[in-house]
């Protein structure tokens, strides 16, 4: 390694760079007015992101994890701003992110915050060769203007994802699932963001270049105290990176803790229900139990609890009042029944 | 839907009006129908009187509002040439431009997609290089000398078609139809060709572009792996899926057909709405224009509507108020 | 019996600065009934195999050696229309990207019919009965109403068994299933697998499963193919590839999973990169990363050898020439690594640099 | 310069077009017509636009190479006695002028529109939408005569100097929508495409992201769009020329020579209207053909 | 035996009165009849009048026929004239321009009318040689007392059907589709021709047109582009019969102004002086126009009348000689050696080649060092803006509807005022003697006499040269070899005289 990395000196542990305080999104999915009006049919509205409240702390790795369909890329997304919030806001680095964003100086902000998208290939412009894919923030932050400049730093990237600098001039069809997700990373890691927002950042990863990327993650955070948002759906990855975990469900986060006590002792029934359901490589042939029943329609949601029907321990209260995030047992957990002590 | 084509029709009132307003600017400068309403020999008190009596001396907001009053009773007064009424006028002459339209509009579908979908295949192919290269003359010749060269081709020289008029047509109230009778059929394929030549290389073109992105796509490619036949793919996915651009440009083409197929038809002798307005315009028949125009505007709007809706038809991801899964 | 069987195929990308050789001379078979998992790194040639072996290479990309044999019959030199019966009949192919593998505007039900009365002489009214069926099959509720929806309509998870539905509407006898659970959660994850195993043991169909997941591979395959550049590493059943890997580079996959029981601030990795394709080195394609080379891996490109219960292609195994007499160049490398800890990281490919 | 030349030579699209026989004929010609419109003082044998050189005992003279030709004309001359291949060399400078410039503007004036009305949506999108919809019905014809009318009531007496303006602003004015509709449409699509979205959260300006992203993705049909129209408006020239509001027939253009020589088809003097004709056909040939490759050797899934 | 003809324009409707325009009155005039009518040489023939005297200076006696019935079977009466010549004067009759001399009609029994005129008038049986009489109890009947009035608009019966008395009778009108005719059976007098039936359809472009006749699709056709005469003639079933046309086309120069509107020469008008105006008449070579650009289907002319019309004599229908040489020595001598700008305006839709002639016309006059911007447009722009006398130097071709060179006179080249004379003098060329003579010949009812004033007025109007006259375009019908017909110089078309050869 030729460079020595300096940690950041204004990093100071254990004050929260990013805080989400109710944060909550909803889209109008119903027909337009006039239809509506002819048709005497109601708005119609989904609600993606319920009410989320988390802080990262400087240099920590909050995990989301939950079902398709939860929310959890809407909430990557309204923490980069692609997304205004219909409720709640966002404060990073104690200033209002979402007003940020729309000022001249919100393009500042931008370096600073960077994601990794869900689906690699969609997000790389296929007209582009990889060299202006990941040149670009570099470019557009005038961080690096010379041609060879930028080429060095762009193959340097690459050479850290494990691609090789001669793929600079390919495109991004020629290449394997993998090795796309590896230049979205890339690309996500050129302007040396403090903030960085993981979609499921490795799922078309073999392990061992997992092993890799996870571990220059996790580098990068202990020299230069990178924060993460990490989803995934793998959650031995999860349990790998993570400081916290958030188990969100139809919206709303259900459970928040320690990735040791959750991992450990979980006490929301679906956070149980997900643990039971990983794949266990000590055993070959093994059977699972995935979670029983279907998931809710975003759009109709379940009263109450939004997990009532297919939770076994559910009862009058569950389908009637919505649990709140409370602290329990030193973890945040919304559930009647923990709450109630029936767990 | 039916407020999605209320809210369309609404715009269109107003994509009207806006019509009629820049028409009326433009009869400012499309020359004096007066100077061709009266004969050689007129006195100067005499046009000064039928100016007057025409209302062509009040200023322009004046006519503009007599205009619209009128037409909001769906009348748009008289040809000042013709001294007919500019709805007669048109009534009878639409249905020969509809169906000239139509048919040329058909032809070139029927022909400009497969041979689209035939030179996207086979890209590079001799053939389909052939095909691209001899297409291109449907746009470079102007219309008037194709239709000429036809004439002298098919008519003339050959005597397969006739050069001129729309031949036998049968009554249906109003309307009027050369499609019911072979004379008729004969008539119309010569202006049809015509017109449709250049639609076809720009369909033919499209539906290639289109097409070459399509057989990329991911569902292609798995319909190839679910051993479907080459036809189920190329025409039921792969063209299905370019049908959104297609239609875009198709139904603009349509209008265009419509509207401006004044060359064709002055060329051929087609009694239709491009020759009436061909000659509004040597007389400067200003309702006769105006009205044409507002009806040009219209059938724009509908036809850009139809296109809207079609788009439902076809793709479903754009079908509101039926949201399923998400 | 051998359902499936790969020999020596070699699948190249002509470019005009050279030809790009993707996959170089594997050979493997799948047996009726059997699920073979296909893992290794990413880039390796997985996708192309699968596409391979269906006959929908993208162009460029094409078969430049090598044969494929489906039940004794050579299906790699057929034309379009004469792999067309063969296609969704007797292979049928779920894609890495599922979500994309639907026309978005036809109904799933169009597609299933359409799929079957390509293969079976049906009715339609018989077609659609089958294909409810298949939906059923796959776990969706209400299969009678959903078949007349849309695939956006359908969540992420249902699409996905769409599409392993169409894969299976002609009951074919191979399933080339590309990641068919990446970015789906547990949950969903654990029903599909329980539905291709179901298929496998109902209807003694093979399937080829390329997955990351190596919870996945080790839950639900009877043998694993490992394969690194272009080439396969390791092939062999299960169990004894995934606990008792043979290739280094199978050793080091398998120290690479992330551990539910350990907590270790960093993951086992190999360090440096899979080589570029068209950068292969001579002799065994891993030897620059491996920790065991010897003078005989640089020059001589080891074949599949037998290694206990698995075969693997390492000189390591070569029964005579054992390596035992071989001094290894890089054992101290390879006894570091094995310890769990980093390689001094200088000797590491440089990560992400800092220059602030 | 050589070297620029070397090095597009060797990049992906040099390389494209080094293997591309259709691409490098278009080319060919296309750079031929170029150096024939650009020189044609020296190219040309005659100066078809200086009258006093018209002999009208010459008109209507068949190609050299027929009996009655003579060796002065190559390709002969038309009513006037005008050299019809000095005319073709002179009428197709002005009419790839007005054929090119008048494309290019409505394409930019269209795609910018369109990529508006489909990134920003909102009123906006109606507004635009609805001002295609009423620039659709107006024909050509009309809207040059409005040009004409309003340039001539301005500028008295500037007929020739004006002719171009008002033919090129007229056929833009009316080529523009075309554009704008289909761009929009593709634009709708693809802003929601993640590659967007990456833009976006990189900081990318929304102007750069228009122009630098979804421009090129949705620029397929435009450039089928384009290819086409400029031969459309060289013939819509021809026909605005007939009217009166294009260039003099004194300084005909291709187009105004095809419609001449129209006239002449029956009574035998092929001549007049076919090499115009052919011509017109060359310059529509050779643009398409290189928009073809160029669309196909831009789409890096293609190559 | 059924003709098909085919005319580049149809007839605005078949109501006699609606407009004055010569394709109109052809068409009608095989429906109608007038009381006076035309020979083949277009001297005057007794048609519904058998005999006409001047009974005194203002006053004409009409001795109409006997035995005429209209197709609906009513008698024809001297009732039925009186209403005609009303229903002509009328509101919204177009014809009214022409009648404008005419006091009052007079009914002087059942089959005689008395005219009387406003002054002395003698050339009123030329003059209602267009005035197509109708049935008064028909178009009583049908509410069509009136023609259309285009301010009104109420459409009425005389516009779609025809009832007269002429030898052929309308079956069918679709208008601007076909109009199909049959021969009146119970026509008063006999019909040279034996065609039965005649199929009317319009085809606006020429080369249709051309294309149709030679194809056969039609038997005879109008006008003939003069490019197309000789291929015609070659096809084996069809020929074109030319002859001379009554429309004269000149060019005109602003004469009026200080400094003319377009040109470049500032503080004065060259068209002042005659000099410029002689060497532009002589630079024009209208021999070579007429072999090239009119292929011989013209009939130069120095006068602005051509043969046909009353006051043409032929020792007066001389041109200048063509001389360059001499145009430009013209030109130096009035100050111009090095010539100068000018715009001129030109059709390019109205008369036979129009445009090209204008061409050529510039080319000519770029050898005299004049630099000629042409503007050539369609007639819809064109004629506003002459007759807005916008312009400096410009085309027009004129036929005298009365047959007669005083409505060319009176028109062309008499000092403009604002009660319609000289309201095509659109270069307002002006003197005063020549204003003189034109009234005289107005109100001067001795034949020779008056032809001498005319002759005297066309040469005050050559000496002045103020107007460049080119030709007489010539007309030109294609004709089917196996169809006979008569051509008339002013165009109209009889089918009473078309027979099918069998
Ligand atoms: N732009 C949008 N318009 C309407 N609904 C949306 C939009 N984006 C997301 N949704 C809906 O919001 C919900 C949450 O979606 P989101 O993408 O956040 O899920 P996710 O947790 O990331 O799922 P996955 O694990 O499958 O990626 C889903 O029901 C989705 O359909
Ligand atoms: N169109 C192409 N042109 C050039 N090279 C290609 C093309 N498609 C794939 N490749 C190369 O072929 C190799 C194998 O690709 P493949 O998709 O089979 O990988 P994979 O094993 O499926 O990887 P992953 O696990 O990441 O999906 C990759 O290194 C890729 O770069
Ligand atoms: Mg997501
Ligand atoms: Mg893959
Ligand atoms: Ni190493």
């Amino acid at each position: 390694m030729s460079a020595v990395i300096e940690p950041r000196k204004d990093t100071a542990a254990g004050e929260p760079l990013v805080v989400a305080h109710d944060l909550a999104r909803t889209f109008d999915v119903s027909p337009p007015w006039l239809n509506r009006v002819l048709e005497r049919k109601p708005r119609v509205l989904l609600h993606a992101v319920d009410g989320v409240s988390f802080s990262i702390e400087r240099g920590k790795t909050l995990a989301l994890v939950g079902e398709s369909g939860c929310g959890k890329s809407t909430v990557a997304r309204l923490l980069v701003g692609l997304y205004a919030p219909t409720r709640g806001g966002l404060q990073f680095d104690g200033q209002d992110a979402h007003a940020a964003f729309k000022t001249p100086e919100g393009r500042k902000l931008r370096r600073r915050i960077q994601m990794i998208f869900q689906d690699p290939y969609a997000s790389l412009n296929p007209r582009w060769i990889v060299e202006d894919i990941i040149g670009e923030p570099l470019r557009e932050h005038g961080i690096l203007s010379g041609k060879a400049e930028l080429r060095e730093r762009v193959g340097e990237l690459l050479k850290s994802v494990g691609l090789s600098p001669l793929d600079m001039s390919k495109y991004p069809h020629q290449f394997s699932g993998g090795q796309r997700q590896r230049i979205s990373i890339a690309r996500a890691l050129a302007t040396q963001p403090e903030f960085l927002v993981c979609d499921e950042p490795t799922s078309a990863l073999d392990v061992s270049v997992q092993a890799q990327v996870l571990n220059i993650m996790k580098d990068l955070q202990r020299e230069q105290g990178l924060t993460y948002l990490f989803i995934s759906h793998n959650l031995a990855v999860v349990r790998h990176v993570a400081d916290q975990v958030g188990v969100m469900y139809l919206g709303r986060l259900v459970e928040v803790a320690d990735k040791q006590k959750l991992f450990a002792d979980p006490q929301h029934p679906y956070t149980r229900m997900l643990l039971d359901a990983i794949p266990q490589m000590k055993h070959t042939g093994r059977q699972r139990t995935p979670v029983q029943g279907e998931v809710p329609n975003p759009l109709n949601p379940p009263t109450g609890c939004a997990f009532h029907p297919r939770c076994p321990h559910a009862n009058a209260r569950c389908s009637a009042e919505r649990p709140k995030l409370l602290g329990i047992k030193g973890v945040q957990v919304a559930c009647h029944a923990v709450e109630e002590g029936r767990l | 839907m039916i407020a999605f084509v209320l809210r369309r029709l609404i715009q269109a009132v107003i994509v009207m009006i806006a019509v009629a307003f820049i028409a009326f600017l433009l009869f400012q400068y499309v020359g004096d129908p007066v100077v061709f309403l009266l004969g050689q020999d007129a006195k100067p008190e005499q046009i000064r009187e039928l100016r007057a009596g025409l209302g062509l001396d009040k200023p322009f907001f004046v006519q503009f509002w007599h205009f619209l009053v009128n037409a909001a009773q769906g009348e748009f007064g008289l040809s000042l040439r013709q001294g007919a009424k500019v709805s007669r006028l048109i009534g009878e002459r639409f249905p020969a431009t509809l169906e000239l339209a139509l048919v040329a509009a058909v032809l070139a579908l029927f022909i400009g997609i497969p041979m689209g979908v035939y030179t996207a295949l086979r890209r590079g192919t001799f053939m389909s290089q052939v095909f691209m290269t001899v297409s291109l003359l449907g746009v470079s010749l102007p219309t008037f000398l194709i239709g000429i060269l036809l004439i002298l081709v098919f008519a003339v020289t050959l005597g397969w078609f006739p050069s001129f008029g729309r031949g036998e047509t049968v009554k249906f109230g109003w309307w009027t139809s050369g499609l019911f009778s072979v004379d008729g059929w004969q008539h119309i394929v010569l202006p049809a060709v015509t017109l449709a030549i250049f639609q076809l290389t720009l369909i033919m073109r499209l539906v290639r572009a289109e097409m070459l992105e399509v057989l990329r796509t991911d569902y292609i490619k798995f319909a190839r792996a679910r051993g479907l036949s080459n036809r189920a793919i190329h025409f039921g996915h792969a063209l299905k899926n370019t049908l959104v651009p297609v239609m875009t440009i198709t139904g603009l083409q349509l209008g265009g057909l419509i509207a401006f197929a004044i060359i064709t038809e002055s060329v051929f002798q087609w009694p239709g709405m491009g020759l009436l307005f061909i000659q509004a315009v040597t007389f400067a028949d200003i309702p006769v224009m105006a009205a044409y125009l507002c009806l040009i505007a219209l059938i724009f709007v509908v036809i850009n509507l139809v296109v809207d809706l079609l788009y439902f038809v076809v793709d479903p991801r754009l079908r509101v108020g039926k949201a399923g899964g998400h | 019996m051998t359902l499936l069987q790969v020999q020596d195929l070699v699948v190249e990308f002509p470019h005009r600065r050279g030809t790009l050789r993707a996959i170089d001379r594997i050979s493997f078979d799948i047996a009726p009934g059997e699920i073979l998992g296909v893992v290794g790194e990413s880039g390796a040639g997985k996708s192309l195999t699968g596409a391979a072996i269906i006959g929908l290479l993208e162009p460029p990309g094409r078969v430049a050696g090598g044969q494929i044999l489906l039940e004794g019959q050579r299906i790699d030199n057929l034309s379009f229309d004469a792999m067309r019966p063969i296609r969704g009949r007797k292979i049928g192919a779920i894609f890495q990207d599922p979500l994309t593998s639907l026309n978005p505007l036809y109904t799933v039900g169009r597609q299933l019919i359409e799929t079957i009365r390509a293969h079976l002489p049906v009715t339609e009214s018989e077609a659609r009965k089958r294909a409810i069926g298949l939906l059923q099959d796959t776990g969706i509720p209400a299969a009678e109403q959903r078949i007349d929806h849309f695939p956006h309509q359908f969540s992420g998870g249902m699409r996905q068994r769409v599409v392993i539905a169409l894969a299976l509407a002609a009951e074919p006898k191979l399933i080339v299933a590309d990641e068919p659970t990446t970015a789906l959660d547990v949950s969903i994850q654990a029903q599909i697998i329980q539905l291709l195993k179901r298929i496998c043991k109902d209807r003694g169909a093979a399937v080829m499963l390329i997955t990351h997941d190596m919870g996945v591979i080790a839950e639900t395959c009877d043998r694993v193919a490992v394969m690194y550049a272009g080439r396969i590493a390791e092939i062999g059943p299960v169990h004894e590839v995934i606990h008792q890997p043979a290739h280094p580079y199978t050793s080091g996959l398998m120290a690479s999973i992330p551990d539910m029981a350990s907590d270790r601030e960093r993951l086992n990795q190999i360090d440096g990169a899979m080589p570029r394709l068209n950068a292969i080195p001579n002799g065994c394609a891993y030897n620059p990363r491996c920790p065991r080379t010897f003078a005989r891996c640089l020059t001589e490109r080891p074949e599949l050898l037998h290694a206990g219960a698995t075969r693997a292609a390492c000189w390591l195994h070569d029964a005579a020439d054992p390596h035992a007499g071989q001094a290894e160049i890089a054992a101290k490398h390879h006894d570091a690594l094995a310890a769990g800890e980093r390689a001094t990281p200088e000797a590491a490919e440089p990560i992400v640099e800092v220059t602030r | 310069m050589k070297k620029t030349l070397a090095r597009w030579l060797d990049s992906d699209v040099g390389y494209s077009f080094r293997t591309s026989p259709v691409a490098m004929a278009a080319a060919l010609i296309a750079v031929v017509c170029l150096f024939c419109a650009a020189f044609a003082g020296w190219v040309s044998p005659h100066n078809p636009f200086d009258l006093a050189t018209l002999e009208l005992g010459d008109a209507r003279l068949p190609p050299a190479w027929s009996a009655e030709g003579s060796s002065k004309y190559l390709l002969g001359t038309d009513d006037q006695g005008r050299d019809i291949l000095s005319a073709v060399i002179y009428g197709a400078r002005i009419s790839m002028i007005v054929g090119i410039v008048s494309v290019v503007l409505s394409v930019v004036v269209g795609v910018v529109f369109g990529l508006l009305a489909g990134f920003l949506g909102g009123w906006l999108d109606s507004f635009l939408m609805r001002v295609c919809d009423v620039m659709l019905s107006f024909p050509p014809i009309l809207v040059a005569l409005l040009i004409a009318g309003v340039g001539r009531a301005l500028f008295p007496g500037a007929h020739e100097s004006l002719a171009f303006g008002v033919l090129i602003i007229s056929i833009s004015l009316t080529g523009w929508v075309q554009y704008a509709r289909t761009v929009r449409g593709s634009t709708l699509v693809e802003r929601n495409k993640e590659y967007v979205q990456a833009a976006r959260v990189t900081g990318v300006a929304p102007i750069r992201i228009m122009l630098r992203h979804v421009l090129p993705n949705v620029m397929g049909p435009v450039m089928v769009l384009a290819t086409i129209q400029v031969a459309t408006a060289i013939i819509t020239e021809a026909t605005l020329s007939f009217l009166g509001v294009g260039v003099p027939p004194t300084s005909p253009s291709l187009g105004t020579l095809i419609s001449i020589g129209n006239q002449y088809l029956f009574s035998g003097e092929w001549w007049i209207t076919v090499f115009p004709g052919l011509m017109l056909v060359l310059i529509a040939l050779s643009v398409n053909l290189l928009g073809d490759w160029l669309r196909d050797a831009l789409n890096p899934r293609l190559r | 035996q059924t003709i098909r003809i085919a005319n580049q324009g149809d007839a605005l409707s078949l109501d006699p009165h609606s407009l004055n325009e010569s394709l109109q009155l052809s068409v009608t005039a095989n429906v109608y009849e007038t009381l006076v009518g035309r020979n083949k040489d277009l001297s005057l023939a007794p048609l519904l009048a058998t005999s006409w005297k001047q009974t005194s200076p203002n006053v004409w006696r009409f001795e109409l026929r006997k035995g005429v019935v209209f197709h609906d079977g009513t008698p024809f009466t001297a009732d039925d004239v009186v209403f005609s010549f009303a229903r002509a004067q009328g509101d919204g009759s177009d014809m009214r321009a022409t009648l404008s001399d005419i006091k009052a009609v007079r009914k002087v029994g059942d089959l005689a009318v008395e005219i009387e005129t406003n002054g002395p008038f003698p050339i009123l049986p030329d003059v209602i040689s267009l005035t197509m009489i109708m049935s008064k109890k028909w178009c009583e009947e049908n509410q069509a007392t009136k023609p259309v009035d285009r301010r009104k608009g109420i459409e009425n019966t005389a516009s779609f059907k025809a009832n007269g008395t002429g030898p052929f009778r309308v079956r069918e009108r679709q208008p601007n589709v076909r109009t199909v005719f049959t021969r009146n059976g119970t026509y008063w007098g006999k019909i040279d021709g034996n065609a039965q039936e005649i199929v009317f359809t319009p085809i606006a472009n020429p080369a249709t047109r051309v294309a149709a006749l030679v194809s056969g699709e039609v038997d005879v056709m109008e006008p003939v582009p003069v490019q197309d005469i000789a291929r015609i003639n070659a096809a084996p079933n069809a020929r074109v019969i030319t002859g001379p046309e009554m429309r004269t086309i000149f060019l005109g120069m602003d004469q009026k102004r200080d400094e003319l509107l377009y040109s470049n020469i500032k503080g004065k008008n060259p068209f002042k002086d005659k000099r410029v105006r002689q060497a532009f008449y002589q630079a024009i070579d209208i021999v070579g126009i007429q072999r090239t650009v009119m292929r011989g289907a013209s009939k130069p002319t120095g006068l602005l009348v051509g043969p046909g019309i009353n006051g043409w004599t032929a020792e007066q229908d001389k041109r200048l000689p063509f001389d360059v040489e001499a145009a430009k020595k013209l030109m130096a001598e009035a100050g111009y050696a090095s010539g100068f700008e000018v715009t001129m305006n030109c059709p390019n839709d109205r008369y036979v080649n129009d445009g090209q002639i204008c061409q050529s016309v510039a080319a000519n006059l770029a050898k005299i060092n004049v630099k000629i911007n042409l503007a050539a447009e369609t007639k819809g722009t064109y004629f506003p803006k002459i007759l807005r006398r916008d312009t400096s130097f410009y085309m027009l071709g004129w036929t005298p509807t009365t047959y007669d060179s005083h409505n060319a006179l009176s028109s062309l080249t008499a000092c403009p005022d604002d009660k319609g004379t000289g309201q095509f003098n659109l270069g307002a060329y002006c003197n005063p003697k020549l204003d003189e003579l034109t009234k005289k010949i107005q109100s001067e009812s001795d034949k020779a006499k008056r032809n001498e004033l005319i002759k005297e007025a066309f040469k005050l109007h050559a000496d002045d040269i103020g107007t460049l006259p080119l030709h007489q375009q010539s007309l030109a019908w294609g004709v089917s070899k196996k169809v006979e017909l008569v051509q008339l110089a002013d165009n109209f078309m009889y089918f009473k005289w078309m027979s099918v050869k069998p």
